[in-house]
């Protein structure tokens, strides 16, 4: 073929596709954005080791044993103490408060949201709801403090009133803390149930209730409780609210939610804005509190994240 | 022809009887009432929060909120005002942003559109981010403490208090940022592609463009996270008496939830009464930019 | 719209459909069964603004097949899911004109829409079994209307022989239903439809997503419950609508004068007569692949 | 205000505008009167930034001795292992007397049956394993009502000075209390249970002297009611106490620092006025004058 | 497989456009324009482990239109994208054998994909114009590769008459490529193609998302466009193949002895000869409709 040819035809000239000059432009924006997403690694790497290093040197003086198994959390008074079960114990109470409200309150929502409301009522009543979890929680503590509890040790029915920081209050405020989360999450794993099998079901001459549980439940099954399990670790590494609503006694195992206690994330905001100097023992039990907290945490979010995927697997 | 399973005919009678019988479902109606119930907790607790703090707040709700005066002088409670925390709240988020967001969709295009998710490497990137989104907020504070602040030496600066917030809204920021750029059809990828374009000039002009909207909302959310956050900055020094604006990257500061921490645990009912009206000064701007995001999601979202 | 015969009349009219009948591959005759059960007088069906279909009107007789046949989007489906009311769980859905069910409006104001689809069942295109077991998905219907007589076992079984899975699936019972071929899977649809003694069963494209012995098997099924119970068929399949239905409604969608489809139905026959001597051009272009 | 015995801060308001950080730290019982003191000041040098933070007593002085803050409040004097910690890395420093205070022992306000303990009794309370959980086990005398404890938190001066005034040995205490750091919730506890004690600085009950009823001590002498009087005269005995606030050689050679403790003492009055302590006694100021001039000097 | 002249002879045939040119669209003979602009040989290609389609070989010549046709899942779709390296997009996706561009194999381990797609641009078969203006979609080629020349009005008008738009939108030209019509957005990306002057045009079932009208202007359009431009276009209405196209390939999908269905071609001709006189008979089942 000839280049003249290629002008009657009016055609480009010999086409070359080969390569040209090498696109570096592109090559460092990849670099760029391998940088980006390098950070989030970096955190991880930064949280375990700033959690890690004064952990292991706690451990050096403070015995795993005692750690765990001592029902006395002490370690700021002349008499020392590092048994993390009283706050292990208060953070389960608080959570589990907290848990019984959001879930039957954030299921509840999520499938009236998904199965009864219509789509306006859904566009109008989803983003409130969000509104709830967009709240600063410093907000959900002094509501709790100041009014929840009041109200709470008004219409109290015993004569042993709630104490002025209780778990009761904090778990309550906690929970519907939670309720958008739970119900958010639910509803887009109840949404993601095929309509075919909902059809399927109304076509047997199911009710709406009956579509709701006993189709679409069991077949969100995963996804739901996805939700809870998330749920579940937004309670457990909740601060403000407990600091301020539920307070920072650690008189060993408080078992009694209408008394106050300690959770570990309060235990270590509480300790941490005293700022206690770098070095001593005091400082480290900060970090050994957040290790055990942290371990909980991502135990929970592994959970939470293979059962969400779970649930993507079943439709996809 | 006979059967034994179906019924001949039936009279258009008793078809007409059973179709029309009034049938109650008690527990459906109760169903359906719990249903509504639930919502209406979670919707009266709003609304309680809401009045309790606006009541509470309401005759604080003026210019003193300006003032520059926190807990100093208890003789002049009445004027105190937490100008220095709206200050250091601007500061720490303005950074924030532009620490957090240029990151996350960065690390957002890199996993939508570069990463090869057969990887390991891209696997084990993706699960980090998905587990850093539920570790609790205080342990960011830890990780400001022990490691920023401490070992990298920035101290209890507002540079330091934006770097652990960055990193604390840093998963949203690239969920909601795939997620907005997994909604931008593949065909226009291929359309781009089709006509000679490459990658970068894909993802820039086309991809990113599209994905504005979603990327906007996602980080408007995550922003309006990072203002209430107040846990991590326990940890990092804010809960100190300050009453001057911050002027740099490294001056001290506080925020305004730390600053209604603050105030609820002063004795002194104007202080208190200043802590509802600041939560509601907070609300009054964090609902300003979830509706934002709202109308952004709405609005603009397209549907392909 | 081509009538052979009034359809409002069918029910003092005698029995003709012999005549259609004889194509039938099984045989088998029908005489007499055409009370109708179902009658539809100038049936629309709108969504929202948007009146997808109008102008329907015909009669499901029974004990037979019928089928709706026509090219996408021309209201089949519409039409079959406002015979059991399923459009009512569709926003914005509405029906007008008289579907009639024994003499009975179904859409009048007292009607229990849950009680109409607990007789008038419904199988659908995509086989779409629950993820629970083959046996709870058959029992599900009997729950759910409380009809667990303590017999269940023996209910299940019959379900099963009837959509003849039964010797397929009798010794996996307990396993789940998604572990099931797709065939299967729409064979235990049928199944469960039938657990809950319907005297309808509407289906829409049930063998689209089936290959072709799948596709035989659902064909012989449906042959089998003409016996006992009234089906209506919507089919893209002209071949399946001439194997196994009795009578035809061919429908189609037209632009009105404002440039909006709608669609209607453009002829009703005997299945035979459609198939080879139809009344209306437009069958016939579309009978011969020479429309759309 | 007026300037007193400084140089700089000499002049009235037209003062040479100074800038550069403070940072104090410490007692949050002594926080009140640097935050007020940091307070006024600003308004005549607002370019000075003062950091007050309450990280407690042992809390500040370990930052102090470690460098790291200007002041240090306390409502205990400085320890021999924190004097010892602070020589090691070369800190020196002066210790002023800024406030009087009257650790005072509040209980509810429907607690109708007690107005006085012994110390005696307070130890029978507080001191470590204490198996007292019922007013009856205090005095056979008292109803039996749940006790309900508020305490100092653990890092607090005023916890160290509690312990050590009431059970002999300083952060020996029960632990099955509420502590806080945090007055208000002590206030608040105690207000909220018909049996509940606590134990906080004379102004936090001041303040909520609606609330709360404050009890006599009988340290021996008698039953003596927290007062401005007692606690000036220091017969309130044992929980009478100074505040001090510790400055740094180092940080007092900074013109701001010099300026800023200047002022705090020459405005002393108004600064206590503000933050409701017990005023000082006209000698207790005089020494506070000359303690710091001779520091600046020294 | 039939292959009517040696593809591999064609570079040294001389040039014979405007013969080509003054015949068509109405009714042309193609003789002498079949100097291959492209050439596969023995082509496969995998999906992962999965060989979709294999064994193509035909070459693709200029300034006509070569047409694809053939069930669906043949495998049409998949070489028409190796032609351009739009496979390389796919993940796991690879092509064997031998794709050529004017001799180059388009593979080699030096060519640009990039480079290769500015010369072979690609029309969908869903419109997918840019979310941006009419304007911007027609430039965006012309920017990216940096052809913006300054005459950039100009060439956008060029590319707009040449996709048969121009007059529809040049008084809108800065509002939204969203709100022109199916058929119109169909055009739009035609001439957004067109617009970076590429030497092959290749055409993925661009009709089946349109109405007869808009069908029929397209049609009309790559008609014109082949007079400058090499088409290929895969469809899957023959009609359209006998309407438009010089030449046609006929693809299958059959299974191998393990049971795996793979797509490969039957026969490649004119397209006169593929309609009227099919060497295969699997070519002529599926033209008469007697297939699939
Ligand atoms: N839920 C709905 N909302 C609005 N319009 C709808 C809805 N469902 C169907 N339509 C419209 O109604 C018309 C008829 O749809 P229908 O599904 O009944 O057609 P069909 O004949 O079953 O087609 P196909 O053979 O493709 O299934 C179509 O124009 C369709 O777009
Ligand atoms: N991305 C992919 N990954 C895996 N397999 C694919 C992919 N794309 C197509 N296939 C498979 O390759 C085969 C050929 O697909 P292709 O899309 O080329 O068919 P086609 O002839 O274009 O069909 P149609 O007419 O339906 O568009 C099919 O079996 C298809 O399932
Ligand atoms: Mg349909
Ligand atoms: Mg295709
Ligand atoms: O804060 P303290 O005064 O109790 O140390």
């Amino acid at each position: 073929m000839t280049s003249t040819s290629q002008k009657v035809a009016g055609i480009p000239a010999a086409p070359s596709v080969r390569r040209g000059r090498p696109r570096l432009g592109e090559k460092a924006i990849e670099a760029l954005l391998v940088l980006a997403a390098i950070v989030s690694v970096a955190t991880t790497v930064g949280i375990v080791i700033s959690l890690a290093v004064p952990t292991v040197e706690f451990f050096g003086t403070v015995s795993l044993g005692e750690f765990v198994t001592e029902t006395l959390w002490t370690p700021l008074f002349a008499e020392k103490h590092y048994g993390v079960l009283p706050l292990l114990v208060a953070t389960l109470i608080v959570t589990a408060i907290a848990v019984t409200i959001a879930i039957p309150v954030g299921l509840g929502s999520a499938i009236y949201l998904s199965e009864y409301a219509g789509n306006r009522t859904r566009a109008f009543l989803k983003p409130i709801l969000e509104i709830l979890a967009g709240i600063p929680t410093v907000v959900y503590g002094f509501f709790a403090l100041l009014a929840v509890n009041p109200w709470l040790r008004d219409i109290w029915p015993s004569q042993t009133k709630p104490e002025f920081q209780n778990m009761l209050v904090a778990g309550i405020a906690m929970g519907l803390m939670i309720v958008p989360t739970v119900a958010s999450l639910a509803e887009d794993a109840m949404t993601a149930v095929p309509r075919s099998l909902r059809e399927g079901a109304y076509a047997l001459a199911s009710t709406k209730m009956q579509v709701s549980t006993r189709v679409v439940l069991p077949a969100a099954l995963s996804g739901i409780v996805a939700a809870i399990v998330l749920g579940i670790s937004r309670a457990l590494g909740e601060t403000m609210i407990v600091t301020i609503a539920a307070g920072l006694k650690t008189d060993g195992i408080i078992v009694n939610p209408i008394d106050g206690a300690a959770t570990m994330t309060a235990y270590i905001a509480g300790a941490g804005q005293g700022d206690l100097p770098v070095d001593s023992l005091d400082y480290l039990t900060i970090f050994a509190v957040g290790s055990t907290l942290f371990l909980f945490t991502l135990a929970l979010n592994a959970l939470s994240i293979r059962m969400v995927r779970r649930f993507r697997e079943v439709y996809e | 022809m006979t059967t034994t399973t179906n019924p001949r005919g039936p009279s258009s009678a008793d078809v007409r009887a059973e179709l029309t019988r009034r049938r109650f479902r008690p527990a459906e109606t109760a169903f359906k009432l719990a249903l509504q119930a639930c919502l209406a907790i979670g919707l009266a607790f709003l609304v309680a929060l809401l009045a309790f703090a606006v009541t509470k707040g309401w005759h604080r709700l003026d210019a003193r909120l300006w003032e520059n005066m926190p807990t100093g002088r208890v003789s002049r409670a009445g004027e105190a005002g937490v100008q220095s925390a709206i200050w250091g709240t601007v500061w720490v988020i303005s950074l924030t942003a532009a620490i957090c967001l240029p990151t996350g969709v960065l690390a957002a295009i890199y996993l939508e559109e570069y990463a090869d998710n057969t990887r390991w490497y891209n696997r084990l990137l993706e699960l980090n981010i998905q587990n850093l989104a539920g570790v609790p907020s205080i342990v960011f504070g830890i990780l400001g403490l022990g490691l920023i602040a401490r070992v990298i030496g920035l101290g209890f600066t507002v540079a330091t208090a934006a770097v652990v917030l960055s990193l604390l809204v840093l998963p949203t920021v690239i969920i909601a940022s795939r997620e907005a750029i997994r909604a931008v059809p593949q065909s226009i990828r291929h359309a781009s592609y089709a006509l000679g374009a490459t990658r970068w000039q894909t993802v820039s002009r086309q991809v990113l463009p599209a994905a504005v909207p979603g990327i906007a909302t996602g980080s408007i959310l995550a922003l309006s996270r990072a203002i209430g956050e107040a846990a991590p900055l326990i940890l990092l020094g804010a809960v100190t008496f300050i009453r001057f604006n911050p002027d740099s990257l490294l001056s001290a500061y506080t925020t305004l939830p730390i600053q209604i921490y603050n105030l609820i645990k002063e004795p002194q009912a104007e202080f208190q009464e200043l802590a509802a009206a600041a939560i509601v000064l907070m609300l009054v701007v964090l609902l300003a930019m979830n509706s934002i995001a709202i109308f952004v999601r709405n609005r603009f979202t397209k549907r392909w | 719209m081509t009538y052979p015969e009034d359809p409002m009349d069918t029910t003092i009219v005698p029995p003709r459909l012999s005549a259609g009948l004889s194509l039938h591959p099984s045989g088998a005759t029908h005489g007499g069964e055409n009370t109708p059960v179902i009658d539809l007088a100038d049936v629309a069906v709108w969504y929202g603004d948007y009146q997808a279909v109008r102008g329907v009107s015909m009669p499901v007789a029974r004990n037979q097949i019928t089928a709706m046949i026509g090219p996408s989007g021309c209201g089949k489906s519409t039409v079959l899911r406002s015979l059991n009311r399923m459009n009512d769980l569709i926003g914005g859905a509405r029906v007008t004109g008289v579907v009639s069910y024994h003499g009975q409006d179904l859409y009048a104001r007292d009607v229990d829409p849950i009680e109409v689809r607990r007789r008038i069942g419904m199988v659908f295109q995509k086989p779409n079994p629950f993820p629970k077991s083959i046996y709870d998905n058959v029992t599900y219907g009997l729950k759910v209307n409380k009809m667990d007589t303590g017999r269940t076992d023996d209910l299940v079984e019959q379900a099963l022989r009837g959509a003849a899975l039964w010797d397929e699936v009798k010794d996996k019972l307990k396993t789940s239903a998604l572990a099931l071929s797709g065939g299967q899977q729409q064979r235990l649809c049928i199944a469960r439809t039938i657990a809950v003694r319907p005297e309808v069963i509407l289906m829409d494209e049930p063998c689209s997503a089936l290959d072709p012995i799948a596709t035989g098997k659902i064909e012989d099924l449906m042959h089998e419950l003409a016996a006992s119970y009234t089906i209506v068929i919507v089919t893209h399949n002209m071949q399946q609508a001439a194997r196994v239905s009795h009578r035809t409604a061919f429908f189609t969608a037209e632009l009105d004068d404002a440039g909006v489809r709608h669609g209607r139905l453009v002829e009703f026959n005997d299945t035979g007569r459609i198939f080879t001597n139809p009344a209306d051009k437009r069958t016939e272009d579309y009978i011969t692949g020479r429309f759309g | 205000a007026c300037g007193g015995s400084g140089e700089s801060s000499g002049e009235p308001s037209g003062a040479a505008q100074l800038s550069g950080d403070i940072k104090i730290d410490g007692s949050s019982t002594v926080g009140p009167l640097s935050k007020a003191a940091a307070d006024i000041f600003a308004d005549e040098q607002p370019k000075v930034n003062v950091t007050v933070g309450i990280s407690g007593t042992g809390g500040g002085f370990k930052k102090f001795c470690n460098g790291e803050t200007d002041i240090s409040d306390a409502s205990r004097p400085i320890k021999d292992e924190e004097k010892k910690a602070c020589a090691d890395k070369g800190i020196t420093f002066t210790e002023l007397i800024v406030a009087n205070d009257a650790l005072t022992v509040v209980v509810n306000k429907e607690a109708t049956w007690v107005d006085c303990l012994t110390v005696a009794q307070l130890k029978a309370v507080w001191e470590p394993d204490s198996k007292v959980d019922n007013w009856n086990q205090i005095d056979p005398k008292f109803p039996n009502e749940p006790l309900k404890l508020y305490g100092a938190g653990t890092d607090s001066g005023t916890f160290d000075y509690f312990t050590a005034a009431i059970n002999g040995k300083e952060k020996a205490s029960r632990t099955n209390y509420t502590p806080s750091e945090d007055d208000n919730v002590l206030v608040q506890g105690v207000a909220a249970s018909k049996g509940g004690m606590g134990y906080f600085g004379y102004t936090y009950f001041e303040e909520n002297a609606d609330k709360l009823k404050a009890l006599k001590i009988d340290g021996g002498a008698g039953c003596v009611a927290p007062s401005t009087a007692t606690a000036q005269d220091g017969t309130y005995k044992p929980l009478a106490r100074p505040l001090f606030v510790y400055v740094a050689k180092a940080s007092a050679a900074k013109e701001h620092v010099r300026t800023f403790v200047d002022f705090y003492i020459a405005n002393i009055d108004e600064v206590v006025k503000e933050a409701k302590y017990v005023p000082l006694t006209a000698a207790q100021k005089t020494t506070l004058a000359a303690e710091f001039e001779a520091f600046k000097k020294g």
